[in-house]
């Protein structure tokens, strides 16, 4: 039996369905060690500001059971240099790169958006829009459907081209599907699902929070239930929005999951801390588990665990 | 290929063996050929907890000593103090166990081209990774002195074969139960004049680092020190272990400690950034 | 030095501030061979609704990592079976009851409240409005403001006395704060912080979600940091409201988290599962710890982490 | 106090013995005098994963044997199937390591005031209660026979001493590696009317149990199944592990399986109720 592992995600056609997650995989350097970039589906770059930002104090991390927190702030060079020296450098290993783009304003976003015309071996842009908005007292993008809408309205109207866009979301919210129609009313193609949830650890020596900035964002497998929940939710309302599922994957199993519940792709991203060839051991798990299962392709799983229970 | 983390590599690592020694446990681990690239300030990071583990992050360990061959083929020696769930957990495990470690990692201390006065700064079981070194500047024929300091006498890790290429050693301890009672950076300066000293090697608790770093400076003397920050990676693609460093440019960075570090130069170190970005750092 | 264990929830006097957590000690019958039950703060029953209830389908339940789903859908033999048999044989073992009442309509709250009136051992009510509304949509009370609201305001209207209420949130929401002082302004004395989050897993072998009703409720050491955020930030915006804060709290450690993110008393669910004991290792635990750190009462431990950090 | 779990205990029970029989591990464990207390069908709970375990949840496990005293003190015998990361990180344990146990959990099998003939019934590690039984009914006067089935040979637990108390041993397999080819049910009718069997106890896989209830019936016999449903706590406390029974006044209750089971009465049970509440039920 011959058996296709090829994804498409909003369009991107990829060799297989593995990415890494935003923020997780660094400029793609520091990977390359342990496996070639081009093994993957697609490289995911953390999120990409208009300027350098130096992120936040430290601490910005703390351990917690099955998962991690972390406030990094969006630590980055800014769009400049990530243009002129990790574009380029991605391309010549071959990678498939998703950027992911971040703003602080709407305006960041067409800003943003502009810049991202015509590089070479982009395959997509990943609106990260579960950030703070410095025009509305800081409210997370994603966590208001009327912001959703603007930031991806403004990725649209600037990106020019065919490049896909998947409007990266926060769990934090009372209702996703209503944020995921709104922002694929908006002319998103896909939506990534999930960031991280804001969470909270108060180290008990100092009697104070953790981290410098308090709160910070909880990734790994204590919240994979939450993210597959939010991917079976969104795949069942809108089942023809192309889904990027992330949160707590670190097996093929579990990767099988967010595929079962609508994913047409998914994003490694803390497992990769605890072991680098993460997304690699993820692919080759993952397609063992669907040829075991009996599918041809992997467009054949996708969503499957939605399909009318016949006893 | 790009060049970090270049001589990386990740293994399962067989401990040979697990001994108590004061406060710490002696861990040594087969590592094959991976022993070759080790060199003195380099780390190894450690999957923690087995297979139903809940802890997600590995833990970052010096490297105290890298043997290249012998019956059980290259072996790496690390220090570990039993101190949370996953140092206890790795000190608790029985010989023949095989653990996934990834190195080595990060920068490690440079050698002068020229012999120099040196004098090797640790703090608990922040003496592991300065006995190697200590060698190899004894090779090349530097004249080591080393300080060593801890709360307690259990605390010091200063193991007879590791102090072979020391010229002096003197120990310092908070409560007095061995050396000299008192703050290792106190024993410093005259330890810099008696000796003439032109660089200073350490490692310890950050603290100590920055308390080090002061005395440098006044003798206007290099300062190379491991640093030891919260890693949720060790290898660079998480900026959960970023400390704020001075360039030759003059611009203040938030670098990775893992992959910029731990060896860094004292002097451009931002000290005290904890909960605050020094003003003036780019992009702040 | 004396220490002073004793707790004070919304008015409820406790001897210590170690509560079980509803729907997690059964009728209280079952634990009482494992410790007895007035050794702890107060037992919290299971959510008691005005009729009995089959409850859902099985299964039921799915272990996460560091954590699990359920989705027991508030099986119970109703309020008439519950005044007759659980509370007299509570109060006959000197046990402390916050009573949990659940209901599917404003108007289940009020009958509810009103059979809360002179019960024999029971100090304090809590409100559970994290469960479906099914006059709106099957949406849960607490994940609207004015449902919220509606349902506190009617047992308010309806308890009498000065029987301590303390309202049970969802954490699945884009703003807990706003529900936790929409609450404080119906009436209720205090806020349950948190309830379950909403997750599912997907049974990689029947390729199907595990639990009957596809989704549950997300509780243990995985949710902790979202709880313990949770409180901090109610606590930070509303210093004078009363919490119970749980989720995920196995260790002494744990509730002292808690404690000192803002809570007044602390719930104990899932680690009685692993641990039938856990809520005494809990108290014994904190307590401890509190003299440890140097605190001559646990009252000055109260939300210790938000004070100015002078360095 | 309650009669609820009334003979529980949260013990440290030592692991005394770990031996591995066909696709199983025969586990001892040293309990003091909890070991008086346990009667056949009562199971025990265990946590798993050791002290940094991603597991909130304990494990059930069928006595196998209780052995009231010995070198040891009292010692409960489990047969543990490495399935999933629990029960593989049980199975992997050296003799002498604790493990968190409380036990003795559930009902047990009822047995008879009189004589009779009696049928056990053990699918794959459901053999392991049935041994105890066996040797209870045994010394009562009973007659009794036994019927084990599994997939294969190596998943059949029938180890010599545990046969002592049958009369007659008859072994199914799904591939006829040992005994009948087929399925246990397809042999009990020939066994119930040769035997004159007047009671049937089981232990094994929920769609095993609920075949037999079909067979027990047809005849008119009395049905007691130790049932295995997915249990968060096991002491009743959580509601996890419920199945929908019908009283004895005809009203059809979700009941716990950890505290009104394991062991049941198969003809009480309403089987096939995965996925549904069956019309009727109290509260539905
Ligand atoms: C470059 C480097 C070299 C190190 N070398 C050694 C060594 O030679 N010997 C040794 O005993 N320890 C060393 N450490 C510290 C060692 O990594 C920590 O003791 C260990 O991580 C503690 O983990 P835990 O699970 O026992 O503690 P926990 O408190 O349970 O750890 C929780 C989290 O905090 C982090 N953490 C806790 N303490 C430290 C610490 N002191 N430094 C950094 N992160 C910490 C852990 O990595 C983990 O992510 C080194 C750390 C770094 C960064
Ligand atoms: C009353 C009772 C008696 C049992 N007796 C035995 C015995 O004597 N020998 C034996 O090997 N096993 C027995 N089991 C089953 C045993 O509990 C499971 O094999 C074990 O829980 C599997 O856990 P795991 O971590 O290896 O698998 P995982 O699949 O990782 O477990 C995940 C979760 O599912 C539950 N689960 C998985 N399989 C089962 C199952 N078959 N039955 C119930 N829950 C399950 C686990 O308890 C856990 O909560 C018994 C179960 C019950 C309820
Ligand atoms: C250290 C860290 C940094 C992250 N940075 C970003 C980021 O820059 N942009 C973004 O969209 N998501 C970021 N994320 C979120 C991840 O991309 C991902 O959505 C989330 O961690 C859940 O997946 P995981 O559990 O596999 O990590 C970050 C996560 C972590 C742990
Ligand atoms: C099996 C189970 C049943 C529960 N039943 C109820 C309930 O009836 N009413 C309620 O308010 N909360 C219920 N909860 C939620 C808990 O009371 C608690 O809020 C949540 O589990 C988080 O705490 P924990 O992590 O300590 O379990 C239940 C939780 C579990 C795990
Ligand atoms: S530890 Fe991840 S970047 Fe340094
Ligand atoms: S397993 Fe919890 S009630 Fe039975």
């Amino acid at each position: 039996m011959t058996f296709s592992f090829e994804a498409n995600l909003a369009g991107a056609q990829l060799p297989n369905p593995i990415l890494s997650a935003s923020g997780c995989a660094g400029s793609g350097k520091e990977l390359s060690q342990f496996f070639p970039l081009n093994e993957i589906g697609a490289i995911v770059t953390k999120s990409i500001m208009v300027k350098p930002r130096s992120g936040r104090a430290t601490p910005r991390m703390a351990e917690t059971p099955s998962g991690m927190l972390n406030s990094i702030g969006l630590q980055g060079p800014g769009v400049d240099y990530f243009l002129e020296n990790d574009i380029p450098w991605l391309a010549e290993q071959g990678a498939r790169t998703f950027v992911s783009i971040a703003g602080e304003t709407v305006e960041d976003y067409a800003v943003l958006a502009r810049r991202m015309r015509n590089l070479p071996g982009v395959v997509g842009i990943e609106v990260n829009i579960s950030c703070p908005n410095v025009e509305n007292r800081g409210m997370v993008f994603s966590c208001n459907p009327d912001t959703a809408r603007a930031a991806i309205e403004a990725v649209r109207r600037n990106i020019g081209g065919d490049l896909p866009i998947i409007a990266k979301l926060s769990p934090d919210v009372t209702d996703i599907v209503s944020i995921a129609r709104e922002v694929a009313h908006a002319g998103a193609d896909g939506v990534a699902l999930i960031n991280t949830l804001l969470g909270m650890v108060i180290d008990t020596n100092s009697m104070l929070p953790k981290l410098a900035q308090r709160t910070g964002g909880l990734s790994g497998p204590a919240i994979r239930p939450v993210a597959v929940r939010a991917v079976y939710q969104v795949h069942s309302a809108l089942p023809h929005l192309p889904i990027l599922g992330m949160g707590g994957i670190s097996t093929g199993r579990d990767a099988f999951e967010f595929i079962l519940a609508g994913a047409s792709a998914i994003s490694v991203g803390t497992a990769t801390f605890g072991n680098p060839q993460a997304l690699i051991t993820v692919r080759d798990e993952l397609s063992s588990l669907l040829i075991e299962r009996g599918f041809s392709s992997l467009q054949d799983a996708i969503g499957h665990a939605h399909r009318e229970i016949t006893e | 290929m790009s060049s970090i983390n270049a001589k990386a590599q990740q293994i399962s690592a067989e401990l040979v063996s697990n001994k108590k020694v004061g406060s710490y446990h002696h861990m040594v681990f087969s590592v094959g050929d991976l022993a070759f690239q080790a060199k003195p300030g380099n780390f190894v990071a450690i999957a923690v907890g087995g297979p139903s583990s809940s802890m997600v992050l590995r833990r970052a360990f010096a490297i105290y000593r890298a043997t290249e061959s012998g019956p059980h083929g290259g072996l790496l020696e690390l220090v570990v103090a039993p101190h949370g769930q996953g140092s206890k957990w790795l000190t608790g495990l029985a010989p023949h166990t095989s653990v996934d470690m990834v190195a080595p990692l990060g920068t490690h201390f440079g050698i002068p081209t020229e012999p120099v006065r040196a004098l090797l700064v640790g703090g608990g079981y922040g003496s592991a990774p300065l006995f190697g070194l200590a060698e190899l500047l004894k090779n090349r024929g530097c004249r080591v002195d080393m300080v060593l300091g801890a709360s307690t006498a259990s605390k010091i890790y200063a193991p007879l074969e590791g102090k072979r290429s020391v010229s002096s050693l003197t120990l310092t301890t908070d409560d007095g139960s061995a050396g000299i009672q008192g703050q290792i950076t106190e024993v410093l300066p005259r330890l810099i004049e008696e000796n003439e000293i032109e660089i200073i090697y350490s490692c310890g608790p950050m603290g100590m680092l920055a308390a080090i770093t002061e005395v440098s400076k006044r003798y206007g003397i290099v300062h190379q020190c491991a640093v030891e920050e919260s890693m949720a990676c060790g290898i660079g693609v998480c900026m959960t272990c970023v400390l704020p460093v001075t360039g030759d440019d003059g611009v203040i960075r938030m670098l990775r400690s893992c992959i910029d570090g731990p060896v860094m130069d004292g002097e451009q170190v931002i000290w005290d950034s904890n909960r605050r970005i020094p003003e003036g750092t780019f992009g702040a």
